[in-house]
C-alpha cells in the first residue's frame, strides 16, 4: 500500500481554516478602511478592531524558498497568516500596528517592494510565455520585469497617477492574462501565417477540425507531396493561433517576425463608467530582449502621459474620452495608421457616425 | 545534489533592477534543483533566439481526471534533459487566497520533493501553479496532496480543457467593507457542488466563475469569467451626512469629486447633506469608494448574474452580459437559484454548443430571446442596453392573440 | 414637329430665380432670428432687413388647386414667393410684417394650420402607403392624419413639448420616411412569409437573383408540380421584403397579418447628443382603418409620458438615456417581451455589459 | 368634364378633424379629374380590405433616361379603369425647395395637362411628385417640362433606381444665421455636375447627396443620404457676451440650460463672459442653438463629409460615418475636391459593389481601411469612435522597416 492514499474530488480546503483571529471576528463586519501610508491600509471593524494590510510585490513566479521566507515573516508578525491578491501580490495581514514597519523593513530587505494601494499602479498580471508556453509570442516575465523596473515609483508610491492603473500583460491573442480589459495592455502577436509540418500533420490532427478552427476560413485541403494536408492562404490569415493551439503540426512561432503590441484604455470595474475593452495604441513593436527597450519606453511614455494630462479620479479610459482619439495618439506622438482602424466582424459599430468632432 | 550551472548572461541582466526578479527565483531553486536549472538553460536559448522552446503538450494527468495538469515537452530534449517533461501542476486555491504558514510550507515540502519547486502565485484563473513536473511525479503529487493528514489540510487540483475551471472570488467580507455577500462562502461552495465538472471535461469548452463582492469587480469576473457573481444592493445607499462634511473638509471636494463624477449625476450636496436619488443611482460605486467612513451600500444586498465573458478566441473578446439584475445570495438557502441556473445554461450550452465554442460565443449565435427561452429565463430590459434598432422580427401567432 | 422640344439633362431650374428680393440682399448675411409666436419666426441681418415666415402644415400629398391657392397668397402677401421645408410644410416669406396676420387668417382659413416651430411637433415625414405603393403593410397618409388630428395642439403651440420632436411615418421596412432616425417611429410591418406564385416566378424573375436577395437564406431551389420555382422557409423569414422587392411572382402583403410596429428615441441633429436609431418600444399593433385608433393612442401615450417627464430641452432620446429604459418601459405601460431583445448581426453589441443598473 | 364618384364611406371619416386632409385634397381634382376620382374608389378598397390594391411596377419611363418614372399598376384594373396605370414622375426640384409663383402655377399647369393634378409636395428625396400618369401621358409630360419657354423656367426628372438621387439641401444662407457654406449652390453644382449619373442608372444601388450647412443636420443627410456634407467651422465660436447676459437675465438659464448640457462640458460661465474651450468644442451646436443672438460659428467654415447613410435594407441601417473632418466649400473652386472624392467613390463602388450593395454595407463589407486606401485617403483618428479592440490585425510587411 503507497505511503499517501490518494482522493478525488475533494475539492480546495475550506477557507475559514486559513483566516486569521481578527478576520473570523470580525468577519463581514468591517466598517471601513484607510490608507495609511503607500502600501498600507488599516481596515476598522464596527467592533472597533484594526487589521493592518502590507501589500508586497512579487513577480508572481515565485520558489518556494522565497514563499518560506515569507511564512517566516507571516509568523513572525500576522500570526501566521498570509494571502495573495487577484494581481499576485502578497498581503501580511497584521493585527497589531507596532508590527508594520519591523515587517515592511524585513520584507523590503528580502527584496521585495511595497505599494501597489488606491490610484497607484499595481502588479503587472501576467502570463507563462518562453518560461512555460509553446503559444508565446515574446517572453512575459521578462517583459513585466523590464517594464516594472523602470515603472516602480508609480508603485512604491513615490510617483502620482490620477488613479489606480492597471497594467497586463499576455503573449499572444490567447490572452490569458485577460489583457483585454486593461489601462494599458502589451500584448505578444504574431505576425505571419502559420507554417506546416506536412509530415506530421496527418499522424497528429483531423484535417476537418483544423480547417473548421480558421475563423477567417483562411485553411484549405491540400495534398502534399502525395499526403493528406492543408494549406493556409496567408492574406486571410490575422495569425490568431486558433489552428495552432487545436492542431500540433502547425508551427506560428517565428523568431523573426513574432513581437509585441500596446494597447490602452480598457478598465473592469463599473466605477464612474461601464467596463471598457482596450484599444489598439501601438500596433507593433519587435522583440527585443533581455530587456525590451522600445516596449517599456512606449508604456512609460503612454503611463506618464497620462499622468501628466489626466484629472483626479480619472482611468486612462475617461481621460481618453474626454479628450478624444485625436488629442492621445497626438500626445503620446503615434500615428494614426489602417491597422487601428476595426476591420473585424463588428468594424461598421466602431466607425464614427456623427459630426461631432475636435476641429 | 548539486547541479552543473548554465551561462546565461541575458538572464542575469534581469537579475538587475529594483523589481523583484523572476530569474533570481527561478536560480534560487536552480541552485540544488535540476529542473529549474535546466528551465534556465532554455529559457537563455529562448532569449537568444526569440523564439519558445516549448511544444504542443499532449494528453497528461492523474488517474481519472481529464484536467488539472498541462502537459508540456521541450523541443531540446537532449540540451537540457531536466526539462524535457516540464508539465504544470493547477492546484486549487482557497478562497481568497488564504493561507496559514503551516499549510503553506507543507505545499512547498511536497512540492520540492515532486517538482521543480518553482511556482506561480497564482495562475491568473486563480490556482496555485506548481511550474515543471515529470509525467511519471504526477501521481505521488497528487496522492500526497490529496491524502488525509492528521493536522495539515488537503488539496485537489483545478481546472483546464473543456470544463469548469477553478472558481475564484475577491477577498470580500474577510476584509472588505463593501461585500454584499459572501463571495469566499459562495465559491467554495459552489466549487464543492461542481466537482465532477470541474475536473471532468463534458462541456465545449472552458466556463468559468468569478466571484466579486461588489461592482469594483476585484476579481475582474466581468471580463474574465462567464459566470459573474456580481455583488449589489438594492435599497438606498447608507449615508453619514457628517463624515461627508469631514471628507469636504478633508480635502475631498464633495461637488467636484463625488457628485460631479457620479454616472447618472443623481447625488446633490449643500455643504450638509448628500442628497441621493437612489432610484437613478446605478450602483457604481465611485461615491462610496472616495468616502468609505461615510457611505456604504444598503442593506438589502444580493448579486447580480452576469454571464458570458471571454478573451477573444475566436469570436472577438467578449463582457459578461446581464442575465439576472439582483439575486438573493444567501448561504442558508444554499445557492439553489445560481446552481439552477447554471445547470440550466450547461444544459442547452452542452447540447448545441459547438466543439471551442464559449457560452458567450453560444449565446450570440443562437440568439439571447431563443437562449431565455430555452433555460426558462423572461427577458427584462435590464439585459439590454437598448431596444432592437433594426426591424427584422421573427414574429410568432402569438402577437395576433 | 411636336409641340414643345424635348431637353435632356439640363438638370433643375437654377434656385437663384426663385429667391424673394430680401434673401437676395442678404443672402448669407442673415444675423439671427426668433420665434414670434407659434408658426412664426423672424429672421433679421446683419443689414437690419427682417423676414418673416410663416410655416404651414400641409398634409403632403397635395392638389393643385390647393398649390395655386397658395400661389395666390403668396402673391397677396409675399411677393410671389414660397417655399417648402424638408419636412413637408409650407413656408410663407414675408418681408413686411403687416402681411402676417392677414395671411395667417387667410391660410387658416382655406384649412392649414400654423405651427410647428421650435420645441413643437412638427409635421409627419411619411410615405405613400396604399395611396401609391405595392409594398405597403399599412396606409401612411391615413395613420398620418389620424395622429395628427390627436397631436394637433403639440403642433399649433397649445401644449408644450420640452424640445423639437419628430414623428415619422413609413409604410414597410424599406423606410422611405426614413424612420430610423426619430423620436418616435410608425412603421408598417409585414409579419408572415411571402407566398409565391409559381406559375409566374419562372417568367417574371430570375430564381439565382431571388434566392441571393434573401439575407437570412430563407429561400432555396424547388419544383413545384414541375416548374422550375424557389420555397420559403417560414422559420427564417424575417419580412424584410427585399426577395418581394426583387421579384414580382413574390407577394408579401397580407390584410390578415400586416400592421404597425412603433419605434422611439431616434434622433438625426448633432446638437448634444450624437444622431441615434429609433428604438423598438411596441412590436405590434393590427391595422385598423380608417383611424388607426389604437396606433393613435399608442403614439399619444409615449408623446405624453414624454412630455410630462423630460426635461426642458430633452430630446427623446436623451431622456430615455436619463431615466434608463427599464422606467421607460414601466411609464409607458409596455411589457419587454423577447421581440425587443435584438437577434440580427450585431445584436451581441446591445447586450448590457455592465452592472450599472437602477434596482 | 364631370366624372362619376365612388361612395368612400371609411375615407370620408378622414376628412374630419383639424389636421389637413389628404381626402380632402384628392376629391379637389377628384371632382374634374378621373384619375384622381378612381383613385379615391380603390384606395376605399383598400381601407375595406386592409391591403394595397398596387402592383410591382415594369420598366417604365422617358426615352434615354434610366429614372424618374416609378412604375405603377393596379389589381383592379376593369373595376378602376382610370388608374390602371398611375407611375409617379419625379420632378427635381430646385435648391431648398425654393418656387416663386409664376414658376409653381406653370407646374400645375402642366401636371393638370398630363396627370391626375394630385402631387406630393414633396417626396421623401426632395423631389416634386407627381402622383399618378399614364405611359402615354409621359413622354408629352417630360417634353413639355424640359422644353425652353420665354419665361418660365424648364424642369427635368429627378432619379430612381440604381442611380445617383436627387440631391436637396437645406434653406441654409438663404434664411438661416448658421450654415457654413453655400448649400443651395452646392447643391445645384453637384446636381448639374453628375446629370447622366442621376438620369441613366451605371451603379450597383442609389446613391443620395444630402446638403446641411450645419450640424443641426436640418435635412437629415446623416440618416438619409450615402453622402452627408454638413456645414462646420474650425475656429472659435464667436461670442457677443453682452447678449449672453442678456439671454440669461430674459429666461434661459445659461449655466443649466446651455453649459450643463454642453456634451464636452467645455463651456464655463460666470454670469459675465460665457469662456469657450474651443478645443473641445465638438460643434455640436447646442449653445448657439440657445442663444442665436450672442453666439456664431466660427469664421473659418466649411464641411464634414460623412459616408455610407442609408435605411435598413438589407443589412441594417447605418448613419454616415466621417470621411474628411473638414472640405473648404468655397463656390470659385467648383467643389472639385468633394467631387473628386466622389468620384473615386463612385469608381470602387461601381466596380466592386454588389448588386443593391449600397456604398456603407460596401465599405463594412471591404473594410474602411482598404476602402482608404483604394480610393487614396489616409486614415485619421476621427473616421472612428475608438480604434480596434480585438488583436486581429493584417499586419504587412513595411512593420518590419
Ligand atoms: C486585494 C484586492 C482584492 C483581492 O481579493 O485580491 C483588492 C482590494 C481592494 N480593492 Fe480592488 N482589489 C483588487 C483588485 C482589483 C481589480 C482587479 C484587477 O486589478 O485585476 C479591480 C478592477 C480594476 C479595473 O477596473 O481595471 C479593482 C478595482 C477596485 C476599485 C475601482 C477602481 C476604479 O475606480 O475603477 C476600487 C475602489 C477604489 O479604488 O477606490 C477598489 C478598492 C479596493 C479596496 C479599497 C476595497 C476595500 O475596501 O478593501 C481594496 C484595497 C485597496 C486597493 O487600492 O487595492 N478596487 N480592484 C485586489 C488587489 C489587486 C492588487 O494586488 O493590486
Ligand atoms: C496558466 C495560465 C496563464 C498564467 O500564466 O497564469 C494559462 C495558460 C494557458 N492558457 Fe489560458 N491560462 C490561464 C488563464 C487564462 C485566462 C485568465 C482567467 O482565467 O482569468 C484567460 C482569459 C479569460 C478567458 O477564459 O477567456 C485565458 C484564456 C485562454 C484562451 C482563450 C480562451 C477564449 O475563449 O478566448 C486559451 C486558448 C484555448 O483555450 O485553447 C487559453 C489556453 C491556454 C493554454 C492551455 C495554451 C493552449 O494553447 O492550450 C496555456 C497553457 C500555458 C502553459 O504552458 O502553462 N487560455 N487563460 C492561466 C491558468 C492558470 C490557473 O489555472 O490559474
Ligand atoms: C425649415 C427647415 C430646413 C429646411 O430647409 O426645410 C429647418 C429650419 C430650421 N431649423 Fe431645423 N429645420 C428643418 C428640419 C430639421 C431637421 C430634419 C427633420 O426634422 O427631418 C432636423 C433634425 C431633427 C432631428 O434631430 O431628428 C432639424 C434640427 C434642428 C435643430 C436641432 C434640434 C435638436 O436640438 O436636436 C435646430 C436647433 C434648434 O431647434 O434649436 C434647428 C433649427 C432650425 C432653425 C431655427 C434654423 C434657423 O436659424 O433658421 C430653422 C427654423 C426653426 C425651427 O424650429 O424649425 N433645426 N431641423 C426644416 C423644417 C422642417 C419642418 O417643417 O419642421
Ligand atoms: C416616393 C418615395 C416615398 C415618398 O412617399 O416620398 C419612395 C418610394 C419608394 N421607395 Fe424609397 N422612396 C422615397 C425616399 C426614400 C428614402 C428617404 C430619402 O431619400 O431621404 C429612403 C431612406 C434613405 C435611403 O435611401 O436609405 C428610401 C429607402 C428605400 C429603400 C431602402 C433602401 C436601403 O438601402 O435600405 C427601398 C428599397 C429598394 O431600393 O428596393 C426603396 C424603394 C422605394 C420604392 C421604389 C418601392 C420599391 O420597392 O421599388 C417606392 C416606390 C413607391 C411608389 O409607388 O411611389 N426606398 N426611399 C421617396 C422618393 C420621392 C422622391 O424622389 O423625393
Ligand atoms: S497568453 Fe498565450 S502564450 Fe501566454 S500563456 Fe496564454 S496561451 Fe500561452
Ligand atoms: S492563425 Fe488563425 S487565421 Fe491564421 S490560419 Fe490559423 S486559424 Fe486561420
Ligand atoms: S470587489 Fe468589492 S467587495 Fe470585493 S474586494 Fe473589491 S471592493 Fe471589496
Ligand atoms: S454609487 Fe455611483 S451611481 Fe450611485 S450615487 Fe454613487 S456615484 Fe452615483
Ligand atoms: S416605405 Fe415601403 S411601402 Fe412605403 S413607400 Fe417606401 S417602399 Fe413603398
Ligand atoms: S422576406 Fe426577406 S427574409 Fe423573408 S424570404 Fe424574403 S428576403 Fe428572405
Ligand atoms: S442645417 Fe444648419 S444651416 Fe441648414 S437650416 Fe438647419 S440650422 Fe440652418
Ligand atoms: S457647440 Fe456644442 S460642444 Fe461646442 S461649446 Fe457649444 S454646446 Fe459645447
Amino acid at each position: 500500500m503507497p505511503e499517501f492514499e490518494r482522493r478525488t474530488d475533494i475539492g480546495p480546503p475550506n477557507y475559514k481554516q486559513f483566516l486569521p483571529e481578527v478576520i473570523k471576528k470580525n468577519y463581514g463586519k468591517w466598517d471601513y478602511h484607510e490608507i495609511v501610508k503607500p502600501g498600507v491600509m488599516v481596515h476598522v471593524a464596527e467592533s472597533g478592531d484594526k487589521l493592518f494590510t502590507v501589500r508586497c510585490a512579487t513577480p508572481r513566479l515565485l520558489a518556494i524558498t522565497s514563499i518560506r521566507k515569507f511564512c517566516d515573516i507571516a509568523d513572525k508578525y500576522c500570526d501566521g497568516h498570509i494571502r495573495w491578491t487577484s494581481r499576485n501580490n502578497v498581503e501580511f495581514l497584521i493585527p497589531d500596528e507596532a508590527n508594520v514597519e519591523p515587517l515592511i523593513k524585513e520584507v523590503e530587505e528580502y527584496g521585495f517592494p511595497i505599494g501597489g494601494l488606491g490610484a497607484k499602479l499595481s502588479n503587472i498580471v501576467h502570463t507563462q510565455g518562453w518560461v512555460h508556453c509553446h503559444s508565446s509570442a515574446s517572453d512575459a516575465s521578462g517583459v513585466v520585469k523590464s517594464v516594472m523596473d523602470e515603472l516602480f515609483p508609480y508603485f512604491t508610491g513615490e510617483k502620482d497617477l490620477p488613479a489606480k492603473t492597471r497594467i497586463a500583460y499576455a503573449c499572444c491573442l490567447n490572452m490569458c492574462g485577460a489583457v483585454h480589459c486593461s489601462d494599458i495592455a502589451i500584448l505578444g502577436v504574431h505576425t505571419r501565417a502559420p507554417v506546416i509540418d506536412h509530415d506530421d500533420l496527418p499522424k497528429v490532427c483531423e484535417i476537418p477540425n483544423l480547417i473548421a478552427s480558421c475563423p477567417t476560413g483562411a485553411i484549405r485541403p491540400a495534398t502534399v507531396d502525395g499526403k493528406q494536408s492543408v494549406e493556409i492562404i496567408e492574406d486571410q490569415c490575422m495569425y490568431c493561433g486558433n489552428c495552432y493551439t487545436v492542431c500540433p503540426a502547425v508551427h506560428i512561432n517565428n523568431a523573426q517576425t513574432d513581437g509585441i503590441s500596446i494597447w490602452v484604455g480598457g478598465k473592469v470595474s463599473n466605477s464612474r463608467i461601464a467596463p471598457k475593452f482596450s484599444k489598439l495604441a501601438i500596433p507593433f513593436i519587435p522583440n527585443n530582449p533581455p530587456r525590451w527597450p522600445e516596449v517599456v519606453e512606449a508604456v512609460k511614455n503612454i503611463l506618464e502621459t497620462y499622468a501628466e494630462n489626466a484629472r483626479k479620479h480619472e482611468r486612462m479610459a475617461e481621460w481618453i474620452d474626454r479628450i478624444g482619439w485625436p488629442k492621445f495618439f497626438e500626445l503620446i506622438g503615434q500615428e494614426f495608421t489602417k491597422y487601428h482602424i476595426d476591420d473585424f466582424t463588428h468594424a461598421g459599430e466602431t466607425y464614427n457616425r456623427t459630426s461631432q468632432l475636435r476641429h | 545534489m548539486t547541479v552543473k550551472k548554465h551561462e546565461t548572461p541575458l538572464l542575469d541582466e534581469l537579475e538587475k533592477g529594483p523589481w523583484p526578479s523572476f530569474v533570481k527565483e527561478i536560480k534560487k531553486e536552480g541552485e540544488h534543483n535540476a529542473m529549474s536549472n535546466d528551465v534556465l538553460g532554455i529559457l537563455e536559448r529562448s532569449y537568444e533566439e526569440h523564439i519558445s522552446h516549448w511544444k504542443h503538450g499532449g494528453i497528461v494527468g492523474v488517474m481519472s481526471y481529464g484536467g488539472g495538469v498541462i502537459g508540456r515537452y521541450s523541443d531540446l530534449p537532449e540540451e537540457f534533459p531536466n526539462v524535457d517533461m516540464f508539465h504544470t501542476v493547477r492546484v486549487n486555491q482557497p478562497s481568497a487566497w488564504f493561507y496559514d504558514t503551516k499549510s503553506l510550507r507543507h505545499l512547498c515540502d511536497v512540492w520540492e520533493k515532486h517538482g521543480s519547486g518553482v511556482t506561480n502565485m497564482h495562475g491568473s484563473t486563480g490556482d496555485i501553479v506548481f511550474l515543471g513536473c515529470k509525467t511519471e511525479a504526477l501521481e505521488p503529487l497528487f496522492a500526497e496532496l490529496s491524502a488525509e493528514h492528521d493536522d495539515l489540510p488537503s488539496f485537489d487540483l483545478g481546472g483546464s480543457g473543456s470544463n469548469m475551471r477553478t472558481p475564484s472570488c475577491c477577498v470580500g467580507p474577510a476584509r472588505c467593507e463593501w461585500a454584499c455577500y459572501d463571495t469566499l462562502d459562495a465559491c467554495y461552495n459552489i466549487t464543492q457542488e461542481f466537482q465532477d465538472e470541474l475536473h471532468r471535461p463534458f462541456f465545449p469548452y472552458k466556463y468559468k466563475f468569478k466571484f466579486a463582492g461588489c461592482p469594483n469587480d476585484c476579481v475582474a469576473s466581468i471580463a474574465r469569467s462567464d459566470c459573474s457573481v456580481m455583488g449589489v444592493w438594492k435599497d438606498d445607499i447608507q449615508v453619514d451626512n457628517a463624515k461627508v462634511a469631514e471628507y469636504d473638509a478633508n480635502g475631498t471636494d464633495v461637488q467636484t469629486e463625488v457628485c460631479d463624477l457620479c454616472p447618472t449625476r443623481c447625488m446633490e450636496w449643500d455643504g450638509k447633506t448628500l442628497d441621493i436619488d437612489n432610484a437613478n443611482c446605478v450602483k457604481c460605486m465611485h461615491c462610496i469608494n472616495l468616502m468609505p467612513k461615510a457611505l456604504k451600500p444598503g442593506k438589502e444586498r444580493g448579486a447580480t448574474i452576469l454571464i458570458g465573458g471571454k478573451a477573444p478566441i475566436i469570436g472577438g473578446a467578449l463582457l459578461c452580459s446581464v442575465f439576472v439584475p439582483f439575486l438573493e445570495m444567501n448561504p442558508e438557502d444554499d445557492y439553489e437559484d445560481l446552481k439552477e441556473l447554471t445547470e440550466a445554461i450547461w444544459d442547452l450550452w452542452g447540447e448545441h454548443g459547438k466543439n471551442r465554442e464559449r457560452t458567450g460565443e453560444f449565446i450570440q449565435r443562437v440568439g439571447l430571446s431563443n437562449f431565455l427561452e430555452e433555460i426558462g429565463l423572461d427577458p427584462v430590459p435590464e439585459m439590454v442596453m437598448h431596444p432592437r434598432t433594426n426591424p427584422y422580427i421573427f414574429f410568432d401567432d402569438e402577437i395576433f392573440e
